[in-house]
């Protein structure tokens, strides 16, 4: 079993979403429950089973799909896609379980478990075209979540986010055709493989276009500034479980296809275009965070600080370097752990007085003093107080950038203070103050059903804030023999030294075990 | 200029095509339509015959052959259609045709 | 030894948790004596640690477990007592014993009584990895950690609209020097591949100056926010908004200090960059001055204080600057104890009088204050520098290290501060407690602070009476870890002049406060008394101008440009562009749809025109392809 | 000589009929002048040996089409004017003829260019009808089956789309039934 556990993965949510077709309305809540937490605990399995010292693929399984074009139905886990895998079968599971009187619930619970196929599917593959299918099925779920239980403005926003990151991948999926016909040009034979394609050593003009049409799919789906006006209106009109799934692992796709395919693929283009795409990852961080205090809805607040974040976590990414990798790596996790978990506490606002405008609240903290206090400490994860999740991912991904750009990154650091200004604004209107509307006089704090969801979160934020060492080391193993095989592929004399080599760093490493 | 080679031949055939689609373009009666349309297939009708007799290939007579074939068939099939309209409405007015407008 | 390191480390960590499971039922005793035994536990294994360093001269340092490590980077949880270390851990131990208990009839009434023992508890924890880790790391963790307290306590009354504001006020401006601070870390972790103090400090003076000398400045931003100095003083005033407690603790005592810790903890850096270090001094001394003009007219008592805070810093920062850590450490210890007194008196008055905080209220309190008036006089005393309290030993100290280094602007500066702050103490003093009782006006009726409270207050006063005789095995100990220089003015002609001139200055400085504020006539201003509209006492009051200039060009700015960037720029130029891409589309459909009449004449001339495109293109790329090598060698020569 | 005059004769003939047929607003002259038209082009084919096409062109053309034209005329009211469209003309022959010259030139120049008429003369008497014959039924066999099937389909439609209500005359009818005839077509929704 353990041989298929990746497919078992991938496919058991989409085989119990079939089934739940059948099931019965009352019992499917359960029913969702059930298969979402034995998924959850597949993956936990995957983990147990994995072994941390080990860099390359794990679990890998193969069945050709078209083989005269290389295609291959090719499934593994490493370092990189392990813990955001987990963190997509963890989010299903609590969302499921976490969710409130919803109309259709049937459906929607249906919906959520072939979303869960296609994250895992995308985290999963190894080979460009199912990556390619798994990426774009993920649209549909998100599409029906969106448009079906959304607010007033759904179709525009699902439809402008189907269009808008479809478009996207459209330009990515010529990129993956060229990529496959150059390889086949240098080869002589079709291949789809994403391993097959990390030998391919590519001339620099070659890399830098391929480059561009990957980073437009990618940036697109991260999304990355001025690509991102989609995302505030997906989250605006989204109903709090798809918010929380876009915002935990879908975002999640394109910094992890960042780092699966443009930086090992194309290491010249990635060095010639990391101060372009450092200033945008900046752009990102400081422009969207002023836009975030300007928001009136807290939801917003939240979407856009996504988009805040994810400029750190590319900024990481484009570090070059294992720190910054790794602290990107994580970030992501922690960002979805932690933008997550606040759209969950805006969905518990949101479904007791069903408007999310911050004038409307104001001295919650006296009314609901459980859910202030939660609330104030995923406040500060979201800003990266030390000793939480966030934390751990930002100053690695900071200080990984600072090795390729000073300047850059003293710019790039203004989130640590931007944060902080539209968080603690937003978290004042609603929680400080006295109690100004008669409605929120007598609100219920949170209930059982949502510290279910939020208890979780709350442990995980803290504890890998306390002690990152177990996804860390994993992480790090994966991405030195990223760092290690981009240093080898590099053409140019910059890239070979913008990125480092590992055999020095081996040296170091075990200077440095004598601790 | 006395000798007749192919290329009189395909200004003919030019000519006439352009004489076709003047008709197509201009007429409003449906059945003057048709007219048009067998203008133009004789027009290249001709050009498959000229090409035919220069290559010395048969194969450009047997498209003419084939031509003639969809043209008779065309006229039979329109003129059918073009009775049942002119049953309905009482004629065959290109512009009463707009329920295909978008 | 690592049982008392790890006690007096984690007992305010338990004491928090504990108070925390409090947190959501109403007010129990016991949640606030449970953290209080446990600091005094924390208290007393700091102390036997203390003297385990002063007798035997060892250091602890421990490893708790690896906290990041990737790639090059280590960073482990790793604790170190050392002579710093340790007199922060008293300094941070004892105050917030005494503020704990203080705290406890302090805060009786208070609804919030539960949560704030856990808030001030987990300051204490900060506050200790803080002072107590071994990595630049971990202090960047206690030094978030005690921001974040800062933030909880200082809005902890948080229905007040001013409170909820101050806090964040001071969480943000700490985090703009906080950038500064971790981008130091940053250059510390690239240029000497590690981030713990000993290892890096070993590597620095192999480094470039330049490196050294940002390094140094990044490290001092980051002290800046924390000490509140120019220009990121503001917050500290405004954090007066927090219970008293709190002022005295985190605003008085230990977290404003931190900064001077840090310059202190670095200071392998800094002795390698005088320069950076006289930029330290003279800001220092700046602030020193500009601080306590600004103490002179103000007319809230707890911001008179916090001012007098900020002006002590500055003495801290020329110490420290000009290369006296000792010395600098020295008065933050000192100032500790007297500050954190003054305070706490300052809390017993607010008590009394019923939260009222202008002193021209006041008046008269010595009658019915009796223990109050005690304390917070010994506490002004030390402050303004009397022999033989402790603020005389440790202050005549910074401005003997001043002369001694020839930095005579410096010392003019800091002497002159010390008539001001000798001043401004006293007008505090004489206006609460001598003069009419005017409070009756207003009919309030003051009574003395509980019993417990005074007697908790006590070993403060006691400290701040002779922690200066502790100068001399004080300077034992820490010399064995910081730079030995000791400052002797070499002429005893000199040297007496200097004590006793200095001392005359403030006395008469004592003297002229006294005689101006315990007149019979002292009135509550009403903005019409000459005084109060000349131009210097509007400057001072309005502190400058320096809160207005930050309110209108800098945080409304910021509003009015997040706002702008939202509506104008996100949503009417980067979604309008997308939106516009799709309205092309959108567009010519609804434009082309015309085409599509259903006139079949006009579909068919369409049809002809679409045949002739198609067909020219044919033409087109037909020639194109059969004269490609001419159109080639017609492009090169266009040199295209 | 002869075969320059006969087709210069032909050409001028042929353009002036289809001018004739394209133009004119009476529609017995159209049918009348394609008629023509088509019978003067066959005279092409004889000219260039397809003698079997030309014939085929007579019999087909003028023989079974034109008849079908002119039944199928008798249906309308072939006595009125045909309304003309009022359009641009410039565009209507503009494009006419840029087409017109693309196709040509498309078609005819890589011929043109290769010379291939110098290359492939044709043998004259050979017998175009058997040659025809040949290649018909060998190698476009399975097309030409296929033509006769599309034939046999197009005839049969276009019996079953004209002889609906063949029983029915509307010249017999008064208004009203006709009215009531064409209220319950638009009800049966055929073919509107």
């Amino acid at each position: 079993m353990l041989d298929h556990i990746l497919s078992i993965l991938i496919f058991f949510p989409a085989l119990a979403a079939m089934l739940g077709f059948v099931v019965n309305k009352d019992s499917m809540r359960s029913y969702g429950i059930a298969v979402a937490t034995i998924e959850f605990f597949l993956a936990l399995w995957l983990w147990f089973a994995f072994d941390g010292n080990v860099s390359g693929m794990q679990f890998m399984e193969q069945v050709a799909l078209v083989p005269t074009f290389g295609i291959n139905y090719i499934v593994g886990v490493d370092g990189i896609s392990l813990f955001i895998i987990i963190l997509a079968a963890f989010f299903t599971m609590i969302g499921i379980a976490s969710l409130g009187e919803t109309k259709d619930i049937k459906n929607m619970i249906i919906t959520l478990l072939f979303l869960q196929m296609t994250m895992v599917g995308v985290f999963a593959a190894l080979d460009a075209i199912v990556f390619y299918v798994f990426w774009e099925l993920s649209l549909v779920p998100m599409l029906y979540i969106i448009g079906a239980w959304g607010g007033p403005l759904r179709i525009y926003a699902s439809v402008k986010f189907f269009l808008y990151t479809f478009a996207g991948s459209l330009v990515m999926l010529v990129g993956m055709l060229f990529m496959a016909y150059f390889y086949y040009q240098a080869t002589g034979q079709w291949s789809f493989a994403i391993l097959d394609w990390y030998r391919l050593i590519l001339p620099e003009s070659f890399q830098i276009w391929l480059f561009v049409a990957f980073f437009i799919g990618f940036a697109i789906k991260v999304p990355m500034f001025p690509f991102h006006t989609w995302l505030p209106y997906a989250h605006g009109q989204a109903p709090t479980i798809g918010s929380v799934i876009l915002a935990a692992i879908l975002l999640k796709m394109g910094t992890y296809a960042f780092i699966r395919f443009s930086l090992p693929l194309f290491p010249d283009a990635s060095v010639y275009f990391m101060y372009p795409i450092a200033v945008l990852a900046i752009i990102m961080i400081i422009y969207t965070a002023m836009v975030a205090y300007a928001q009136k809805d807290i939801k917003q607040v939240v979407a856009y600080s996504s988009v805040s974040h994810m400029g750190v976590i590319i900024l990481g990414t484009f570090a070059l370097n294992v720190e910054g990798i790794t602290g990107s790596i994580f970030l992501m996790i922690a960002h979805g752990v932690v933008s997550g978990a606040l759209f969950f506490l805006v969905g518990v606002i949101y479904d007791r007085r069903h408007t999310k405008l911050m004038s409307e609240f104001g001295g919650l903290a006296h009314v609901m003093p459980r859910y202030a206090t939660i609330f104030g400490l995923m406040l500060m994860a979201a800003v990266g107080l030390p000793l939480t999740i966030n934390f751990v991912g930002e100053f690695l991904s900071l200080l990984g950038f600072y090795k390729q750009s000073h300047i850059l990154t003293l710019l790039a650091g203004i989130a640590i203070i931007v944060g902080a200004i539209y968080m603690l604004a937003a978290y004042k209107k609603m929680f400080f103050g006295e109690v100004t509307k008669e409605e929120n006089r007598n609100l219920p704090d949170v209930n059982k059903r949502e510290l279910l969801a939020l208890i979780p979160l709350v442990i995980i934020t803290v504890w890998l804030g306390i002690y990152p060492k177990p996804l860390l080391g994993t992480i790090n193993t994966s991405v030195e023999s990223v760092v290690q095989l981009m240093h080898e592929k590099a053409l140019s004399e910059e890239a070979k030294t913008r990125i480092p080599s590992l055999n020095i760093l081996i040296n170091k490493t075990s200077a440095k075990e004598a601790h | 200029m006395m000798e007749i080679g192919l290329n009189h031949y395909l200004v003919l055939s030019t000519i006439l095509f352009a004489i076709g689609l003047v008709g197509v373009m201009r007429r409003k009666n449906l059945l003057m339509l048709f007219f048009a349309t067998e203008i133009l297939l004789n027009s290249v009708n001709i050009s498959f015959a000229a090409i035919s007799h220069y290559y010395g290939d048969l194969t450009g007579q047997m498209f003419a052959f084939f031509v003639i074939a969809i043209a008779a068939s065309e006229v039979a099939v329109g003129l059918g259609l073009l009775i049942v309209w002119h049953k309905k409405h009482n004629n065959i007015d290109l512009d009463s045709m707009s329920t295909m407008r978008g | 030894m690592e049982l008392f390191l790890y006690t007096a480390l984690f007992s305010p960590l338990v004491g928090s948790l504990f108070a925390a499971l409090f947190g959501a039922s109403p007010k129990t005793k016991i949640a606030g004596i449970v953290p209080s035994i446990l600091l005094g536990v924390s208290f007393l294994s700091s102390f036997i640690l203390l003297i385990l360093v002063m007798v035997t001269g060892h250091t602890i340092h421990v490893e708790m477990m690896t906290w990041m490590a990737t790639g090059d980077l280590y960073i482990p949880f790793g604790f170190v007592v050392d002579q710093v270390s340790v007199t922060m851990m008293i300094v941070v131990t004892l105050v917030s014993t005494v503020v704990h208990v203080y705290a406890i009839g302090y805060m009786e009434h208070d609804k919030g009584f539960n949560r704030f023992f856990s808030y001030l508890s987990a300051f204490v924890f900060s506050m200790m990895i803080l002072v107590m880790s071994d990595n630049f790391a971990g202090l960047f963790i206690g030094w978030e950690g005690v921001g974040l307290c800062s933030w909880l306590l200082i809005g902890f009354w948080y229905h007040k609209e001013s409170a909820s504001w101050a806090a964040n006020e001071a969480f943000i401006m700490n985090r703009i020097a906080d950038l500064g601070m971790l981008i130091g870390i940053f250059m510390i972790y690239w240029n000497t591949g590690t981030l713990q103090y000993k290892e890096a400090f070993a590597v620095m003076p192999s480094l470039e100056h330049d490196v050294l000398t940002w390094m140094g400045i990044f490290l001092f931003i980051g002290a800046m926010g924390k000490s509140a100095q120019f220009p990121l003083h503001t917050w500290l005033a405004d954090a007066m908004e927090g219970p008293t407690p709190v002022s005295a603790l985190i605003h008085a005592a230990t977290m404003v200090t931190a900064g001077v810790y840090l310059v202190v903890r670095a200071h392998p850096l800094y002795d390698l960059i005088p320069n950076v270090g006289l930029f330290i001094a003279s800001l220092g001394a700046f602030v020193a001055l500009f601080a306590a003009s600004m103490a002179l007219v103000n007319r809230d008592m707890k911001r008179v204080i916090a001012y007098s805070t900020l002006s002590q810093l500055g003495y801290m920062f020329a110490a420290a600057g000009l290369g006296a850590y000792w010395v600098a450490l020295f008065h933050l210890m000192a100032h500790a104890f007297f500050k954190a007194l003054l305070f706490l008196g300052a809390g017993n008055v607010m008590h009394a009088m019923h939260d009222e905080l202008d002193p021209f209220k006041m008046g008269g309190l010595r009658k019915v204050m009796k223990g109050t008036f005690v304390m917070m006089t010994v506490a002004s005393v030390a402050l303004a520098g009397i022999f033989p309290l402790a603020g005389f030993f440790s202050k005549d100290l910074i401005l003997e290290v001043a002369f001694v280094e020839q930095h005579y602007i410096i010392y003019t500066v800091l002497l002159f501060t010390a008539g001001l702050t000798a001043f401004y103490s006293f007008r505090l003093v004489a206006l609460i407690f001598h003069g009419e009782d005017r409070y009756k006006l207003f009919g309030i009726h003051p009574h003395e602070a509980y019993k417990f409270m005074l007697v908790a207050m006590s070993p403060l006063l006691i400290l701040a009476i002779i922690a200066g005789s502790l100068k001399l095995s004080y300077f034992e100990m820490i010399t064995k870890l910081l730079p030995i220089i000791e400052y002797h003015v070499h002429h005893p002609a000199v040297y007496w002049t200097m004590i006793i001139g200095t001392q005359l200055f403030v006395i008469t400085a004592i003297a002229y406060a006294y005689k101006k504020y315990t007149r019979k006539d002292i009135k509550v201003p009403d903005g019409t008394s000459k005084m109060e509209n000349s131009f210097v006492y509007k400057l001072l009051i309005n502190q400058y101008y320096i809160p207005y200039f930050y309110e209108t060009y800098i945080i409304k700015a910021y509003r009015d440009l997040s706002e702008v960037f939202w509506i104008k720029v996100d949503q009417k130029i980067v979604d309008a562009t997308v939106d516009g891409i799709a309205n092309v589309f959108y567009q010519t459909g609804e434009k082309t749809r015309v085409m599509q009449s259903g006139n079949l004449s006009t579909m068919l001339k369409w049809m002809v025109a679409g045949t002739v495109v198609l067909l020219s293109l044919a033409v087109v790329f037909g020639l194109a392809a059969r004269h490609s090598g001419e159109i080639k060698m017609f492009l090169s020569g266009l040199g295209v | 000589m002869f075969e320059a005059v006969a087709f210069y004769l032909f050409a001028f003939l042929t353009i002036s009929m289809f001018y004739i047929a394209v133009t004119t607003s009476q529609a017995l002259y159209a049918i009348s002048s394609l008629a023509a038209g088509m019978i003067f082009i066959s005279a092409f084919f004889f000219i260039l040996g397809a003698d079997f096409l030309g014939a085929i062109q007579i019999v087909v053309y003028s023989g079974a089409v034109m008849a079908l034209y002119a039944f199928g005329m008798m249906f309308f009211d072939t006595t009125r004017d045909v309304k003309e469209k009022h359009g641009n003309k410039v565009i209507v022959i503009g494009l006419s003829i840029i087409s017109a010259v693309l196709i040509v030139l498309i078609v005819g120049a890589p011929i043109v260019g290769s010379n291939i008429e110098a290359l492939y003369p044709i043998t004259e008497g050979a017998g175009n009808t058997q040659e025809v014959g040949m290649v018909l039924f060998t190698k476009y066999l399975v097309p030409f089956e296929v033509a006769a099937v599309m034939l046999l389909v197009a005839m049969i439609s276009g019996i079953v789309l004209a002889g609906k209500k063949m029983d029915l005359s509307l010249t017999l009818m008064n208004e009203q039934e006709i009215l009531k005839m064409r209220e319950e077509d638009k009800t049966k929704k055929v073919l509107s």
